[in-house]
């Protein structure tokens, strides 16, 4: 039984870090802001779900899975709802985004989103 | 393999205050100091400080940067570029930095166990007598609050003090010094304020509204866990009178100062504040009019571990009603302040 | 070892960063920030002073034979850190004054303007 | 080398990712989302760090981290929105003070 669990935890930390890293790829290489949002508000949500699932296998049912569990619920709701109120903003701001390819111009900054 | 995440986390460190150095904008410089406030924080806990990461991550990631942003609302966030490199300024801090990388190397090794600082009487008393002589796990919140009571309660008065200071300075009138100085020429936020206007209302912002709406009455029972779950885990008075604060200062973020002003007056706050001292000194008064010294806990009760657990649950909650008042204080300072220049609100 | 003092080195690279911002930056809300450096960089110092190889934090666990790092400076930073965000809150609300009484945070600015007068 | 280690050493190649692109900006947005994810990443290295030196009962840190962030996001955005921290996020009753 230990060892089931433990090749659970394995498999989904392992899936875990490698949404984190792909995390981090997507912020550093996405061309626009709209895009690497998805990096950094989607991906990481589900890797926080993921990572702490397998360590709530290695803890059982105890005080430390229900902490785990709060953990998730948390992320889950702030992590999307930051990204979202920051994409808005951003929008409002004017700031466009990048359309190559679908007959907008490509145009990355206005002049007062920009900040040095 | 341990200590590689540690200089992982010291190097990233140091990029990111380099960054803090470097950046022209204010505003960027406090976002990058929000970074490395979580980065230390982190780094707190691999070196086993836990209370510290804690207190760290409430007060340097959350509570430091609204302030800053307060204030840069206020001032505006731009820096005027400086023509030179300050020579004499990198000469002093280089050979000040020097000098010290100097003596390091008669410093203990970090870790052992035979420094100065593990093999004192006082280490042992705290690790091997002070979880049977207080009867609380947490060392860290027996310290703080039973052996060093004086200590914490001057701090306690500190921060009592710089919240009065902040009122009183930032409650006065505006005053310009010069009255032909018509034009005002602070520099304007980011983005300007009638561009917002046009926004106010829409209905995108639903959505923090409803899931502030839903975690700020959670903020404040995760805020109480921290107070009284001290004793057992990381926390105490400190962090939770930071998280207390934090969950007004979300409140008002989202739906406004006015209305938080409504439910917790300054007034309130202000009572509060002096409540929380007054409650710490107060358990001092009590244990000497029962004869024992100024904050001697064993008194309060005919066992003298029922009477640290009486003496530290009352302190630890002076503790927190004070940092608690204090926060949202400083916080109604800054964020009030806009009043004074009326026409750049509005 | 080389790794064996690296902490303290750290400390000194923050510290001397928290300093030249301090003395260089004329921008006063700058030089708080350089002073928030200069604070964590003590932080750390007394920090890596309380901690003890395989230890863990001093907290009462149920394992026998554990070793807990020095509570001790713990406490010491604890405190230290939230008088450090309080007397900060000071330092900004008497910048936002001056910002109020000179139209600058400009420390050279400010000073000619005190000259001009 | 356990599996808590390299999950820790990816978190921490994450969060360098990230800090590069809160210091290469070039928007302001950009950063916030750097610092906000950096703070994300931090919540499960905790997580992650608590098991691995066998202590799993910090988890209450993780929570703290999570709750600062988000204020800290919404601190900044309205920051940058209104640029003032005083009135509410949607409304304009402020005027009338």
């Amino acid at each position: 039984m230990d060892f089931i669990l433990d090749i659970g935890t394995w498999i989904s930390l392992l899936i875990g870090s490698f949404f984190l890293l792909i995390t981090g790829f997507g912020l550093l290489r996405f061309p626009d802001l709209y895009t690497r949002i998805h990096a950094g508000g989607m991906a990481d949500t589900l890797a926080t779900a993921i990572i702490c699932f397998g360590l709530a296998l290695q803890s059982g049912f105890t005080l430390i899975s229900v902490k785990l569990l709060f953990i998730v619920i948390f992320v889950f709701l702030t992590s999307p709802t930051a990204t979202y109120a920051l994409a808005q903003a951003a929008f409002v701001a004017g700031l466009k985004p990048k359309l190559d390819g679908f007959g907008g111009p490509a145009k990355t900054t206005s002049t007062n989103a920009r900040d040095d | 393999m341990e200590e590689f995440t540690d200089i992982f986390l010291m190097l990233l460190l140091v990029a990111g205050s380099l960054a803090v150095l470097y950046v022209r904008n204010l505003f960027v410089a406090t976002m990058l100091l929000s970074a490395v406030s979580f980065l230390m924080a982190l780094l707190f806990v691999t070196l086993d400080a836990v209370d510290v990461a804690f207190t760290e991550a409430a007060v340097g990631a959350g509570i430091s940067t609204v302030l800053y942003l307060g204030t840069l609302a206020l001032v505006g966030s731009n820096e005027r570029p400086t023509a030179k490199l300050s020579v004499i300024p990198l000469l002093l801090s280089l050979s000040i930095g020097g000098a010290l990388v100097y003596a390091t190397f008669e410093m203990p090794t970090i870790g052992s166990p035979d420094t100065p600082v593990q093999t004192s009487n006082v280490t042992k008393r705290f690790v091997e007598v002070s979880p049977i002589e207080i009867g609380i796990p947490n060392m860290v919140t027996s310290v703080l609050a039973s052996y060093r009571g004086f200590d914490t309660f001057g701090e306690t008065t500190v921060v009592f003090t710089a919240a009065i200071g902040v009122l009183l300075i930032l409650s006065q009138k505006h005053i310009r010094r010069r009255e032909d100085d018509e034009e005002d020429s602070t520099p304007r936020p980011a983005v300007s304020v009638e561009k917002s206007h046009d926004q106010v209302g829409s209905p995108h912002d639903l959505i923090p509204h409803v899931v502030s709406k839903i975690l700020i009455p959670f903020i404040f029972l995760f805020a109480f866990y921290v107070q009284f779950h001290g004793d057992f885990g990381p926390g105490g008075g400190f962090q939770a009178g930071v998280i207390m604060a934090a969950g007004f200062i979300l409140y008002s973020l989202i739906f406004g100062l006015h209305i938080t002003k409504q439910i917790l007056p300054l007034r309130v706050v202000e009572l509060f504040l002096a409540f929380g001292v007054l409650l710490y000194g107060g358990v001092g008064i009590v244990s000497m009019i029962k004869g024992g010294n100024f904050l001697d806990y064993n008194v309060l009760s005919a066992d003298p571990i029922a009477g640290q657990h009486i003496g530290i649950l009352l302190v630890e909650l002076g503790v927190g009603i004070t940092v608690t008042a204090a926060m949202l204080a400083i916080f109604y300072g800054f964020a009030g302040r806009a009043q004074g220049r009326g026409k750049d609100v509005n | 070892m080389f790794f064996d003092h690296f902490n303290y080195w750290i400390v000194v690279i923050l510290m001397m960063i928290g300093l030249y911002t301090l003395m260089s930056r004329s921008n006063l809300v700058k030089k708080m920030i350089g002073l928030s450096l200069f604070q964590i960089s003590v932080f750390l110092l007394y920090i890596s002073m309380g901690k003890i190889e395989g230890g863990t934090a001093p907290i009462v666990s149920n394992a026998p034979d554990v070793l807990y790092s020095n509570p001790l400076p713990h406490v010491l930073i604890l405190t230290a850190i939230v008088v450090g965000v309080a007397t900060t809150a000071l330092g900004l609300a008497l910048i936002v004054r001056i910002n109020e009484a000179f139209g600058s945070v400009d420390e050279e600015e400010i000073l000619n303007s005190e000259d001009s007068l | 080398m356990t599996i808590f280690t390299i999950t820790a050493f990816a978190i921490l190649v994450s969060v360098a990712m990230a800090l590069a692109r809160a210091i290469l900006g070039p928007t302001a947005y950009d950063r916030i989302l750097a610092a906000n994810a950096i703070g994300t990443k931090t919540v499960l290295l905790i997580a992650v760090f608590g098991f691995m030196n066998g202590r799993p009962d910090f988890l209450d840190l993780a929570l703290v981290y999570s709750l600062m962030n988000f204020i800290g996001t919404i601190a900044v955005l309205k920051y940058f929105k209104f640029g003032t921290l005083r009135g509410g996020l949607s409304d304009s009753s402020d005027r009338n003070l």
